[in-house]
């Protein structure tokens, strides 16, 4: 076994400076009946060929040729091969959590960058070192929310990604009061008139997409304006952060607090995980938020250096008190985020969102020249939904060439008339101007 | 470990030099050129990119679509760096860390065993990585079926019948596996009210539970380090919840009353929640299933070896008995003949407690955990465990009398030692953890379990041979020698690394958690 | 560059410490943990593996087949390391470089340049690492196309008729190159005897035409540090084949009377073959196929950025005129219509000077050359030359009169000092060199050209920064004055990597070139 | 450009440095008119998407899903990941040749481990630390003969890798009095009377493959034995490492220099290149061995370390009396080759090479149920002939399904009726049972 270096010597050596007769012996706190007296019922041992062809095998089930049409919060982007160079250096690869600042400032100088990255993005003053993802981030936005404001209900736009609401569902049924759904407008955008309805003194936070999951972006400022007058605060939510190199970031326009996934940056998609969450706020709310923070200071020699800090808001030391029960994050997707980031630089970041953008209109004139307008009238960055009739239809029949086309929005708004037969579409730098024309054909039939 | 390249190690040297000059560490730490670097905002130039994008094509001015509010042109602040800047930014920077590829690293509680690299080979075949999470179910058949044959292969191996994906890492299992167990209760009229949780409890066990809305009970372990059933008869009623043990607990002590533990809350209508993290030490020796517990999380970045990374990814894994198989997360796998599809409406699981997380897991590190799992096969994963224990027995059996001991019951996979015999010195766990890493050892997990004042636990995995372990005890022994001889020197540590301690104090005092244009941290 | 992080450089330190301390370098260099790490032959243990292999399968006792006097057991004396150890080993002895993705390496004549990550992403597809060179032409389709898209640029960019990929570095090619050259002679009934050289010449040039069986004849450079027509006249007679040039030559000087001497060779019957090594200063700019050179080797590992290594591998193509074009090495690629194949057969190709490597040629490298040529088109190939130039002629203007130039003809790509401003110091160049390394740079090539006593010659390429020139010049500075004031300091130097200088000449003395049992070096 | 870091500020202030008016004035010490005066004529720029694009439509011309049964000098076997992945380190892939020995003791100590492994396996004193690959280590080889020898004349197997020997006909044309071609017996082996008749006071050496290109293993001692009476060496090639798992090191059976290739050690096949190429010798040829060698030293604090050494021998010192041209040689593939080496180990080694020949005896037998025997009776490690009719038409046959089915010896031996309708093929691990049996009723028809 090449992952266990004792040899039979080894383990007789050992076994007797322990004082054990056997191995089995080692396991004698370990009460007879409930050991378990057969081997596993696993498949035999795989050699490393034999493992090859097995996974081979499976990725070759996965059909995966051409780029996805789809996002909806998952957005196949083009990643420098530095990245994933740099990323598997044992070094950052093979490290934990950095409890350890002195031997660990690689690690703890990336998060600070990450952090940082993340502030500018988002126009926020603090971020935390990572999140699970875009989901559960939105859930302790909301969850943090409550810890300022003192109040049991959020207000939630019906365009933040249908999966994160889902996800805070989930994670606010036994603490909270509910959730108020607020419908969208026709042009796919937040509807303000509802929203002023469902928010009142009791709501904690009003979470929003940027842009939405129907791709439109959000009047952001007239949202905050609406949730701030109630004292709430204004969560948004992006899954795309693509975005940020053409948008204003959330903080610059009134947001209290930014969550998403920066799996755009650095990571792949990857069957949806891992991907790196981010969370990021006001500094006013620093010791309310949740999950790891990197800070700076110095060392005895007064030298700069990095360690984990603020950490009496968390579960190693304040237990059932703690702001998250988060331990684990996202901390290498973070680093290649981080480094996708650098490369891509001011220059780099603005014409990718630029060049996204391109491809986004390129594909609504195709579409419009294959007969397909857009579902919602709303501002867009690089998604959009498409009136195509049969949107069930399209994916199928795509599906059988080897293309993911896109997602029907009927699946998560049944009874939504105006979703009815629209099919969400991602282009990103990834598809070319002929796979744009390629693909709008297609779907024509 | 062999010394043939005409290197002193520390104990050859006696007891001249300075005072914080240790030679070279019995772990082989010497000294070498390292680079200072500035954070990225602080180099590069005006213009200078590393990437090399296409032109966009077309005329599409965004303002003439997005309200100019919402615009900007370009993000402030962001680096400029060449491609050949930030590769060496990142080369730089990285070799100040340490991981297991570096050296030993005995962090107890987080299972630090060699990744292997054929797993990152697999994760990125383009078949695993290119899959749209969305896309049809036809084009994505192969991860779907990698997901239930991981699904049925965790359930066999700690006895559980039915397992889910979805969580990110072991403290979203205890959420996720908690959620379950309040669904279950409240099926049956009563949510209840409160979680017992013995004091070596892992933080995020009460974490998770508060999150859930429970209250906590704290449960005091045995002199011995176990629970005993008194204490848990003791807290236990009919609005208790749950019980959350780790077994093996933190103190690598295997709560050998766990059955009648079990039998206790059972019969007043309570479950058992297991956290797996320590897990490794039962592979193919014992199942969590079959001792009672109802409902457990593996974290597949310990026990199956997938890349911490610095911080995450994690994989919590979240097993059940039959009793709570009806309340599991959505998605669920399910297949008819070769073919695979996800169950995501709630429709389909009315008691499902919902979705957990954007998607369907953390499916990069699901490759690498059945990869290691394939590999292992039913031999390997036992002698994994056996193995396991054994380093830890070892290294127990090396530094008795050394350090102290403070609960002298068998260990399992780790081992907790503490700082009493070193006390007189003034020589602290912390001067401990600093000075193994002049000697070229990652520390082991300090301050932690808290029942254990000082505490040194130290986690060896069975990657690790003996001539490494060898090593690290000569150095703590080496260590415990000089705190009596020059405990100066001790507390001076460490001084290879490029940063001498760190003032963690300012750090909290003083936040500065982003850069911004001309900030000064000195 | 910045530096915000808190560290003193060398020059802020002022003149106390111990005499090696430099403190932080100009380019940032300091101390942290390493690892001393002994030979793989030294440790491990009985018994270990780092791979998983399957069993054989079937029942074949080779000793039923090979006589048993051929065959062994095993192999004496192979390591036994289980493949975490085996990677912690290299894992550890690689930080103990200087890469170009560590610093700056301005290692003259070699062009060390940045090589880009994508080129490795490219090299590594399936269909290109996978290809067998034997296998049936239409299963390879695609590395003949490469191949003859290759042959078809490099041929454009340094303007000649046919190139060959065969060669496998620099010096191969400058042997196809004179082997062609021999041919051509041959062809037209006398092989001749000699071939002339520069001065100035790197050492493959002579060696490769005694290889060939030629004579060589050294000319000497004038002062300005050129060739000159003269004396080229005065060495030319029909018993010259051929005179190797570089150019710009190893004084980073171009050879501007290029155009005459070749006359002067032409009209006497022989042929000019053009060292290409520092090709990097003419990309786009200037074409030895233009100014009289027959044939010239190409160095893609070092104008095409391809990786170097620690030493290889190379690839060495060869571009050559309509004359030479007979005599071209096999393969030749050809295609008709979209269909590639290669020419092998000395049948087709009489006048082929035959193969020089097994199979076709390094093809590695030249999925990368390629990849480069094509992402820089036109503008970037020039703009590489030019910017090459501007940070040569920049670390010129910064360094002349703290170090002697010389020669002070206008620079192209590099620029070569020597020590004679520091010789009252008694500082020369090796100590130079050696202190460049405590500042955090990679020393120039020293001693290279022969006809500089002490060079120092210095090609910093064109993906360095100004920022980066910037600390290289200061530490060059820093050095000069350090020199005065302290050269015991310099002598010691380098102070920061994990070894300090080493004994050479006890290398070459007592030559230990292997492990054996046992073995002390001390 | 992301190579370019120069700002436009960056090149004026570096010009005004300089005191040129522009980047064309750096270039006046050429005379105009030996200047370009247009831009090349190239292709445009690609960007990174459509480079990749490019590569990927190339890379898919070449068909390599099935492991070719080809070997004839390039070996397909399996390499750990691990290799590649420590191979990407920067800090060895972007170093050049370790001319600054302190801060190159990583590549330094790989090629004295490299050198050691050499040695190890042909039962060698010395190795240099790499070649060009293995057919110009076997010119060299030659060469060195006659440096030793002052003799000018070879002696070679016709059963030699022909290649090779073309390579060694080049190499030799200008400065030996020429190669005599022994030819080889009906069971593969090098005929020893015929080799006996060849060799004269006049041959400097003898050079036979071990295995040899027809998979054969040759008498190693007795043809040592023939080369010592005449005051020859006796040069061994093996293009097959992995053979030495189970045969003797040639240094162990009378061989005076062994050469070949390492490449099925941690190298792809990769269209025939890189490779790396080995040469080792005995310590008494140590002065006369082409290219670099590393050895061992201390440091001024008495420290092992690692330097090159014995540079008089070399071109850069002694120019045109060299013991050979080279330079640059294959010192990242002998990395990679000392990496995979290691992983092997003793056992891991001696495994690979029991489970090549089992593969191989596979492949015989399934091909003996096909109906086709072998070309030659000598014994064989992974490689063998098979008389299988039209060679030429069953690998055509073969192409058209994606399998490189072998080659057929005609090629190179035209004029020898023994090997019309033989085809060479190779098993490795690569090739399960089930490929085998599969491949062999392929060749049937
Ligand atoms: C005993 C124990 N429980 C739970 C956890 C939390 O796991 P994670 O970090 O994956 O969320 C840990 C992690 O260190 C642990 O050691
Ligand atoms: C001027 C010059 N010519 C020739 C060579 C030889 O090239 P290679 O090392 O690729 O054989 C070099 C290499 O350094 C060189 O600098």
């Amino acid at each position: 076994m090449r992952y266990h270096p004792h040899t039979p010597d080894d383990v007789r050596t050992m076994l007797d400076a322990v004082g054990a007769k056997s191995l089995d012996d080692l396991f004698r706190s370990i009460p007879e009946k409930l050991r378990l007296g057969r081997p596993l019922d696993v498949p035999p041992a795989l050699d490393e060929i034999a493992l090859f062809a097995e996974f081979r095998r499976l990725a070759a089930r996965n059909e995966t040729a051409h780029p996805p049409f789809v996002g909806a919060g998952a957005y196949a982007h083009h990643v420098p091969p530095a990245v994933d160079q740099l990323l598997l250096r044992g070094e950052f690869f093979t490290a934990y959590t950095p409890y350890q600042p002195e031997i660990s400032q690689g690690t703890l100088q990336a998060l600070f960058e990450w952090q940082t990255f993340v502030c500018l993005l988002t126009g926020m003053e603090v971020s935390n070192a990572s999140m699970y993802d875009g989901a559960t981030a939105t859930a302790e936005a909301a969850l943090m929310a409550t810890r300022i404001t003192g109040r049991k209900k959020v207000a939630v736009s019906a365009a933040v990604h249908p999966e994160y609401r889902k996800v805070l569902a989930t994670y606010v049924r036994a603490t909270h009061e509910g959730i108020d759904v607020v419908p969208f407008a026709a042009d796919g955008r937040t509807d303000l008139a509802a929203l002023a309805r469902a928010v009142d003194g009791d709501t904690a936070a009003v979470i929003v997409g940027y842009p939405n999951f129907l791709g439109v972006v959000e009047d952001l400022p007239a949202i905050a304006a609406v949730a701030r007058k109630a004292g709430a605060l204004t969560v948004s939510v992006t899954a795309e952060p693509v975005a940020f190199g053409l948008l204003q970031g959330p903080g610059a326009l009134g947001a209290d607090v930014a969550v998403g996934s920066m799996q755009s940056f650095g990571n792949p998609v990857g069957f949806g995980g891992p991907a790196p969450g981010f969370f990021a706020t006001r500094d006013a709310n620093v010791r309310q938020m949740p999950g790891r923070v990197c800070g700076a200071t110095v060392d005895k020699q007064g030298r700069r250096g990095f360690v984990l800090t603020l950490s009496t808001r968390e579960q190693h030391i304040r237990r059932e008190k703690a702001t998250s029960n988060i331990c684990t994050n996202s901390g290498l997707c973070a680093l290649a985020a981080t480094m996708h980031l650098t490369l891509l630089g001011k220059k780099g970041l603005s014409e990718l969102a630029r060049l996204n953008f391109a491809r986004a209109r390129m594909l609504r004139e195709a579409m419009k020249r294959a007969g397909f307008g857009l579902a919602f009238s709303g501002p867009t960055f690089n998604e959009q939904a498409f009136a195509v009739g049969d949107a069930g239809g399209v994916v199928a029949r795509l599906a059988r060439r080897g293309v993911a086309a896109g997602v029907p929005l009927e699946r998560w708004f049944p009874d939504d008339p105006r979703t009815r037969g629209a099919l969400l579409c991602a282009a990103t730098e990834l598809h070319s101007p002929e796979m744009i024309d390629l693909f709008a054909q297609s779907v024509r039939g | 470990m062999a010394n043939p390249t005409g290197w002193k190690p520390a104990v050859e040297r006696g007891a001249g030099g300075a005072a914080d000059d240790l030679g070279v560490g019995l772990g082989g730490a010497t000294r070498g050129i390292a680079y200072e670097e500035p954070l990225v905002f602080e180099h590069g130039s005006r213009g200078r990119t590393g990437v090399s994008l296409p032109p966009p094509g077309g005329d599409f001015d965004p303002a003439r679509e997005i309200p100019g509010a919402l615009l900007r042109a370009e993000v402030d602040g962001m680096p400029e760096l060449s491609e050949l800047e930030a590769v060496r930014h990142f080369t730089r920077i990285s070799v100040w860390n340490h991981g297991i590829d570096t050296g030993f690293y005995p962090l107890g509680s987080c299972t630090m065993k060699y990744n292997p690299k054929s797993s990152e080979a697999l994760a990125r075949l383009p078949g695993f990585a290119g899959a749209h999470p969305l896309a049809a179910p036809e084009l994505v058949q192969g991860s779907l079926e990698l997901m239930w044959r991981l699904e049925r292969t965790l359930s066999e191996i700690a006895g559980f019948e039915a397992t889910t994906l979805s969580p990110a890492a072991g403290a979203h299992g205890e959420l996720a596996g908690l959620m379950m167990i309040r669904a279950y209760h409240e099926a049956r009229g009563n949510p209840r009210k409160k979680v017992l949780i013995p004091d070596t409890a892992h933080g995020t066990n009460p974490a998770s539970a508060a999150l859930n809305g429970y209250a906590t009970v704290q449960l005091a372990s045995g002199p011995d380090g176990r629970l005993h059933p008194e204490a848990v008869r003791a807290a236990m009623d009919e609005d208790v919840a749950a019980i959350m043990i780790t077994n093996p607990n933190t103190l690598g002590v295997f709560e050998s009353h766990i059955a009648e533990i079990a039998e206790v809350v059972h019969a007043r209508g309570g479950l058992v929640y297991g956290d797996g993290a320590n897990f490794n030490a039962l592979l193919g020796v014992a199942r969590p299933g079959d001792m009672g517990f109802d409902v457990m999380q593996y974290n597949l970045h310990k026990t199956f070896a997938t890349p911490h990374g610095g911080g995450g990814p994690g994989s919590g894994p979240v097993g059940v008995k039959a009793v709570l198989a009806p309340f599991l997360p959505l998605p669920v796998v399910v297949h008819e003949g070769e073919h695979f599809r996800l169950v995501t409406d709630p429709k389909d699981r009315p008691q499902s407690i919902g979705k957990l997380r954007e998607f369907w897991g953390n499916f990069g590190m699901f490759v690498r955990a059945l990869a290691l799992i394939r590999e292992l096969g039913p031999e390997g994963l036992r002698a994994t465990a056996q193995l396991a224990v054994l380093n830890a027995n070892y290294v127990r059996a090396a530094l008795e009398g050394t350090y102290n001991l403070p609960y002298d019951t068998d260990s399992l996979h780790e081992v907790v030692f503490d700082d009493k015999a070193q006390k007189a010195t003034g020589v602290t766990t912390m001067d401990v953890a600093k000075r193994l890493i002049d000697h070229g050892f990652h520390p082991p997990t300090i301050y932690f379990p808290l029942v254990v004042h000082g505490a040194l636990m130290i986690e060896p995995t069975e990657t690790e041979s003996k001539e490494m372990l060898d090593g690290f005890i000569s150095a703590m022994k080496a260590i415990a020698e000089e705190a009596k001889r020059d405990p100066e020197a001790v507390k001076a540590a460490p001084t290879k690394p490029v940063r001498a301690r760190l003032d963690e104090v300012r750090a909290a005092r003083k936040p500065v958690l982003r850069w911004t244009p001309g900030m000064k941290v000195e």
